[in-house]
């Protein structure tokens, strides 16, 4: 028997204000559900014939259900099976977070999500060791790379069974934990931003005025959002350890005499931002840092989640090695040297 | 001294809380009301939903119009429609908001900017591209805002409104109250492609989906939105999550709601309750600041009901009144 | 081809006003064989605007009537032969066949074949004005509250005759504009000399009816020089009792239910008050800003229940030449103030006719009219 | 100024009227300009008949052009005018009331009801009626009997270009809803006009001919058949009195009651479906209100109770004829079994 794919579809990312602030896109349910076609069939050519999925009542397992009924209307077993996971929808980030755990749990060989940075940061926190293979369907996507998802389904059925290399197929990941009085209460994939407004509202960042310190894992200059602001002054890769740490100011206080340099940044789809810039410097993994602000709230890649206050403790600290992704593109790369794909795939022994 | 967080002053974050307790205690009490029966025909209570109207309220003066719903009453009061003549309209009295004419299911204020509960679900939706048409016409950046249930926004009136809005490029929002249930059908049975933000999509409007139990989610991506329709950015739709305390109407048994659903939703997702933790556990407003507030607010709806039972019926000769403004 | 007998006088439909193109006899008065003096009535005709009574213009003996009861015959078509008892009843036979009906806009009269109306830019705004004749003295005809010129209908030709004449529509009537910048008298009489201005009339006979007839000794008295002589029908201005309940029925009236009593007011024989006659008015009520127009003019010259401006004194002691003519049957205007002017002016009051003398007794104030008219060319 | 237009024009010449004469006044309705975001002329139709053509050039945005949406635009019409606006919404044809008759009978009638009087929706929504296009069963109806049992709405049907004219300028200085319903085939009719705006209350008949024998009451075209066939009774000396409603609600029921009074006879031709309609509300209430005065049963014309046919063989047998409406004379004349029996 072949390896199970755990897939997170979440059916309510991109939903967010930035499509008012920002012109953002809008990624449909049924194009969502096409994706996860497209995975599936990807996943099966590969050999993987049982898929675990989340459920949820935003549609998109609906779409799936008639995508799979009609090729069985036509004979044809273009997918692998699907089994929804056993849980209850409650429509919120807590059914990522149960379905993450319970794939964990089940042995799935790997969880493919679709989502922005803020689902695949709900999977990290649950999915421990599986490694993950994350696809764009959110606003800000800074953590998923933007890729065909066939090619990604690709990868990810030819790692998890066995063709290409687990130090090729797989990759580590760093992220920034956010402890409040000394508990790790969240985690940051890509960045930490420390914001004075004291009210999670909206969620999403768009007031540069109200920006005081940002923290990232990883600063590429060809990524969208908060850390686009690390990424433009330096960068700093994905797989180096470490990272950056940005102390911000208002741009209206960016004259020579204060010391503050004005970046222009595309903090969201479509939004330059001037931002104030007062310094920078890297960020050591495994090493707490107490930010300079005492109250506001903290966005974790690129939302606001936290709202604290002067009583709260709050810390953060990187760490590298934190989890594990498929290496799309190494697997691809291996595939071709190795002309992985000239054969009808072997059959491979499940892992469950 | 605590420096304020939110994007209001003090004033009005404890109008905000007040408006929500005036809702709250508005529907509770004819919820009790209506169960001895002191109120006539049917009402549709909006217990829980209160942050919806409140925050999307706030960003609105008098010349910028909402069209409500069969569930109308927060809108009326955050619209800021008179309580005491509310509760007298219910009661079917003369000295009602409409004169004992149209009831719970219709109250209106046009002076207000209210134009009017409405029976007939989807129906606003028309009537708000009109209002926002007008407002265009006269260039005073008057918004419409439009409110409809994840029920009736399956109603072509509905959909062909995005449509005209986007069309004609028409301050208008349109607000989906989500609450999970068209009466007794669950949305996500009844809503096909199940997704509001890809129905607004559609028509080439921009969609948000907001926790509409959290007052300041609400109150910024409305203030948003509707300062991007007055601004000539065009319609957009608002779904607001939330949740519903009561039955469709009352006298629901509810039957079709999984057991504990609404305790559970009343102990965790209480939109006031929320407010009041946020506002008091910053300092920023002492608790019992907000006690003052229920007890003014407990006695002003104590009095609009015994105004409201005191005031007098409409008599024979108002059956004929108001049918045309001449005839 | 018969030669023309100069004794055998045919009567004809008659045309009365402008767009007369048929009439409906409706009965005969005098019976075939009748003696006829001048004057006389002979029959009723009915047309789409009113019924009135054809008189005799020549005397003789009533030797044919050709026009049946309840027939529609077109203006100027033979319907009844005069003549004189010895002419020959082959004569008349020969007569009546070789007659030839004219058309009835026919081009061998040339008054006829010009625009009906004419319309003439003022200070005063356009106001829409007839000609007819082109004799040497002019006549100007000067309708009262809410009519038109077309209350001139029986009157206009038969003064054309001798004279040139021309009735307008004095500013908020009939198709003059409907603005007025001074609803007073005085307005309304500055309004006349500007149209005589534009159109080119120096001196003219005045006519006025009713209200006209005020606007007319307004006129008189204010430029003595324009005006050879003063003709008063049913005259406003001469006394201060009005038949208020009239003013504000034809106001206020907005359908042909309310206003055909209040038209009833203006005749002796209320049965003259045509479909059309009423129909006509509300058409031109309904105008935008006719409602206003009346109004402003009844509440100037008509306010508390009476008349406010009395030019009798004044126009007695002023020279100009006046005839004032009465119905004595006026229920809008009493006959009484047919004397206001004293020894100053020729008065008649004719008998069986109402306010609308100038249509109920259209011979008879003809006759005077001209005769007023002749007398101080 | 008066001159000869038809009716087409009439309406066109009060809809530039009031636009010049109120800000407020703006159009809206399917193809009214015509042509509005295609590439070839902008103010291509005026109007699927033309009644709008022109107005675009002279009035320019107050004319929108709307999506085949008539829930929406004529909600929005309905919205617009209790926001203070006077908007005259075009229904093409008054047969797709069908899909937006919620925001009319709902909406519209019932705010200043429903509201305590505190609104006001001065709206006028136009549109074509009637049969004898061979338009088919969807496109002929007279669908008025439908709006004049609805409290809150006003409902006019012209028979001639004067009217048509007056009658829509009311309607748009109307205070409550108006449903102005125009026949399509009396489009090209021409009656006198004057140039000046000029407006005809409401609730007021016309008496188009008086007669003593017999009372016609209709409305619309068939008015015409009315007229026609009083003309040939008239060569029989039978004198028919012809009554053209002109407003459906408010109606003229002193007028009609004042005539069936003296002629003691009365004939309603309507060319709406026969069960409850204009005939049958007209004929209960005389019968209620003068039955003293009847000396003979009341005879209604309409169509039968079918659809409009297409064919124009079915079509000519569905519209009320002149011939028709003389035969209902001329069985109110015969003599009745009351005067049998008094004589």
């Amino acid at each position: 028997m072949a390896p199970v794919i755990g897939i997170i579809a979440n059916p309510v990312s991109a939903r967010d204000i930035r499509r008012v602030v920002a012109n953002a896109a809008n990624l449909q349910i049924a194009d969502r559900a096409n994706i996860v076609l497209r995975v599936l069939a990807a996943l099966r050519a590969c050999g993987v014939t049982d898929v675990l999925m989340m459920p949820e009542h935003g549609g998109i397992g609906r779409h799936v259900a008639r995508g799979l009924s009609r090729a069985a209307a036509h004979g044809e077993a273009p997918y692998p099976a699907i089994h929804p996971l056993p849980m209850p929808v409650t429509g919120t980030v807590a059914d990522t977070h149960r379905a993450a755990d319970s794939m964990r749990r089940a042995g799935v060989a790997a969880i493919v999500v679709l989502g922005g940075d803020g689902t695949h940061r709900a999977v990290v926190a649950h999915c421990g060791a599986v490694p993950m293979a994350g696809i764009s369907t959110g606003t800000n996507n800074a953590f998923p790379e933007h890729r065909e998802p066939t090619i990604t389904g690709l990868a990810t059925g030819l790692a998890v069974t066995g063709r290409v290399p687990e130090h090729i197929a797989f990759a580590a990941n760093k992220r920034i934990d956010v402890s409040l009085d000394g508990r790790v209460a969240e985690i940051a994939l890509v960045d930490v931003a420390l914001v004075t407004e004291r009210y999670v509202g909206a969620r999403a960042l768009w007031k540069p005025d109200s920006f005081r310190e940002l923290f990232v894992t990883f600063a590429d200059p060809e990524v969208i959002g908060m850390s686009a602001i690390a990424g433009l002054l330096e960068p700093v890769t994905r797989e180096e350890s470490g990272g950056l740490m940005v102390r911000l100011g208002a741009p209206a206080s960016g004259t020579a005499a204060s010391g503050v340099t004005v970046l222009r940044a595309p903090i969201a789809p479509g939004l330059m931002a001037s931002v104030g810039v007062a310094d920078w410097r890297r960020m050591p993994a495994g090493v707490p840092f107490v930010p300079e602000v005492k109250a506001g709230s903290i966005a974790l890649d690129g939302e606001r989640e936290i709202a604290f206050s002067a009583q709260d403790r709050v810390s953060l600290t990187l760490r590298d090695d934190a989890f594990r992704t498929v290496n799309v593109g190494g697997c691809m790369q291996y595939a071709a040297q190795y002309r992985l794909l000239t054969g009808a795939p072997a059959p491979v022994t499940a892992e469950l | 001294m605590t420096d304020n967080p939110y994007p209001l002053d003090k004033a009005d974050l404890l109008q905000a809380y007040r408006t929500m307790r005036t809702i709250r205690e508005f529907e509770e009490r004819l919820h009790i009301d209506f169960a001895k029966g002191d109120i006539p025909g049917f009402v549709h209570l909006y217990a829980g939903e209160e942050a919806c109207a409140t925050g999307i309220m706030m960003h609105l003066n008098d010349n910028d119009r909402i069209a409500s719903t069969h569930r109308g009453h927060g809108h009326c009061i955050a619209k800021g429609v008179d309580v005491h003549e509310m509760m007298a309209e219910i009661y079917g009295r003369s000295t009602g908001a409409c004169r004992g004419k149209g009831g719970s299911m219709h109250i209106a204020d046009l002076s207000k900017g209210m134009m009017g509960a409405n029976g007939i679900l989807g129906a606003g939706a028309p009537l708000i591209c009109g209002a926002a048409l007008a407002a265009k016409f006269r260039g005073d950046g008057g918004v419409g805002i439009t409110f409809v249930g994840d029920g009736a926004s399956n109603q072509g009136t509905f959909l062909e409104s995005m449509n005209l809005a986007a069309v004609w490029n028409l301050p208008v929002v349109f607000v989906v109250e989500n609450n999970g249930y068209a009466e007794s059908t669950a949305m996500e049975w009844a809503v096909s492609c199940d997704s509001y933000i890809d129905r607004a999509t559609g028509f080439g409007l921009p969609g948000v989906t907001v926790d509409g139990t959290d007052f300041f989610a609400v109150h910024e991506a409305a203030g948003e939105i509707i300062r991007r329709a007055r601004e000539g950015g065009g319609p957009a739709l608002l779904e607001c999550n939330m949740v519903r305390f009561y039955g469709h109407f009352e006298g629901d048994a509810q039957t079709y709601r999984a057991k504990g659903e609404v305790e559970s939703l009343r102990a965790n997702r209480d939109c006031i309750k929320l407010l009041a933790q946020r506002l008091t556990e910053t300092g920023i407003v002492a608790p019992a600041e907000l006690e003052t507030i229920d007890r003014e607010v407990n006695a002003l709806i104590e009095d609009a009901v015994r105004c409201a039972k005191a005031a007098p019926l409409p008599v024979a000769a108002d059956l004929l009144k108001d049918v045309y403004v001449a005839y | 081809m018969t030669t023309l007998n100069e004794r055998i006088k045919p009567i004809v439909m008659p045309k009365w006003g402008l767009s007369m193109s048929e009439g409906k006899v409706t009965g005969w008065l005098k019976q075939p064989g009748a003696t006829v003096n001048l004057g006389d009535d002979l029959l009723e005709v009915e047309t789409d605007k009113i019924t009135n009574v054809v008189e005799a213009g020549e005397a003789g003996v009533l030797r044919r009537v050709l026009g049946e009861p309840g027939t529609v015959y077109p203006v100027k078509a033979l319907i009844a032969v005069l003549a004189e008892p010895d002419v020959p009843d082959s004569d008349i036979d020969a007569f009546i066949a070789g007659y030839a009906v004219p058309a009835a806009d026919g081009g061998e009269d040339g008054a006829d074949a010009g625009p009906r109306y004419a319309f003439a830019e003022t200070a005063a705004g356009t106001i829409r004005y007839a000609r007819r004749g082109d004799g040497a003295t002019t006549v100007l005809l000067v309708h009262g509250f809410g009519g038109d010129l077309d209350n001139w209908l029986f009157t206009i030709d038969a003064l054309a005759e001798g004279a040139t004449v021309y009735a307008l529509d004095l500013p908020g009537h009939g198709q003059s504009a409907k603005a007025l910048p001074d609803p007073t008298l005085t307005g309304l009489s500055k309004a006349v000399r500007d149209f005589m201005d534009v159109v080119g009339i120096g001196t003219a006979h005045l006519v006025g009816h009713s209200m006209g007839g005020a606007v007319s000794m307004r006129t008189a008295l204010d430029a003595p020089e324009r005006v050879a002589s003063l003709s008063l029908i049913c005259s406003a201005g001469l006394g201060r009792e009005i038949n208020q309940g009239y003013i504000a029925g034809f106001i206020d009236a907005t359908s042909r239910r309310d206003l055909k009593p209040v038209l009833e007011t203006l005749f002796a024989d209320t049965g003259l008050v045509s479909r059309q006659m009423a129909d006509d008015l509300l058409k031109y009520k309904r105008l935008d800003g006719v409602d206003s127009a009346l109004r402003a003019i009844a509440s100037s010259m008509f306010g508390n229940g009476e008349q406010t401006v009395i030019l009798g004194e004044a126009v007695g002691a002023a020279t100009v030449p006046t005839l004032v003519v009465w119905g004595a049957e006026d229920r809008v205007i009493p006959a009484a103030h047919a004397t206001a002017l004293g020894s100053a002016a020729r008065v008649e009051v004719v008998p069986n006719a109402g306010h609308m003398v100038q249509m109920e007794a259209a011979g008879t104030v003809n006759a005077l009219l001209k005769d007023h008219v002749t007398k101080n060319a | 100024m008066s001159r000869k237009i038809s009716m087409k024009t009439a309406i066109n010449e009060a809809l530039d009227l009031e636009m010049r004469r109120d800000p407020t006044v703006i159009l809206m309705g399917e193809d009214i300009v015509g042509g509005t975001g295609a590439p070839g002329e902008d103010d291509a139709w005026g109007g699927v008949l033309g009644v709008t053509k022109g107005l675009f050039a002279k009035h320019g945005d107050r004319l929108l052009d709307t999506p085949l949406s008539e829930s929406a635009y004529i909600g929005a019409a309905i919205g617009a005018a209790a926001c203070g606006m006077r908007p005259v919404a075009e229904l093409m044809f008054m047969d797709f009331m069908g899909v937006c008759f919620d925001q009319i009978f709902n909406q519209a009638a019932k705010f200043r009801y429903m509201f305590g009087g505190k609104a006001e929706t001065p709206v006028v929504i136009r549109g074509m009626v009637g049969a004898g296009f061979r338009a088919a069963a969807q496109h002929s109806q007279m669908l008025t009997p439908l709006f004049t049992h609805i409290p809150g709405l006003k409902v006019v049907c012209p028979s001639n270009a004067y009217d048509a004219k007056g009658l829509l300028i009311q309607s748009i200085r109307d205070n409550d809803p108006v449903i102005f319903c125009e026949h399509k085939n009396l489009y090209g009719h021409e009656t006198e006009v004057p140039a000046e705006s000029y407006a005809i209350p409401f609730g007021e008949a016309n008496v188009l001919r008086d007669g003593d024998h017999v009372t016609i009451v209709s409305y619309g075209l068939t008015v015409h058949r009315a007229m026609e066939a009083a003309d040939a009774l008239a060569r029989d000396k039978v004198e028919a009195e012809v009554i053209d409603l002109r407003t459906l609600s408010p109606i003229d029921w002193d007028t009609i009651i004042d005539s069936v009074e003296r002629t003691g006879r009365l004939v309603v031709v309507d060319e709406a479906h026969p069960r409850c309609n204009l005939a049958t509300d007209i004929s209960a209430f005389v019968a209620q209100n003068a039955f003293g005065a009847l000396k003979a049963g009341i005879q209604m014309v309409t169509p039968p109770h079918t659809p409009v046919p297409f064919s124009p063989s079915l079509e000519d047998l569905y519209i009320p004829s002149a011939e028709a409406v003389a035969a209902a004379v001329r069985r109110t004349m015969a003599p009745s079994p009351r005067s049998t029996l008094a004589a």
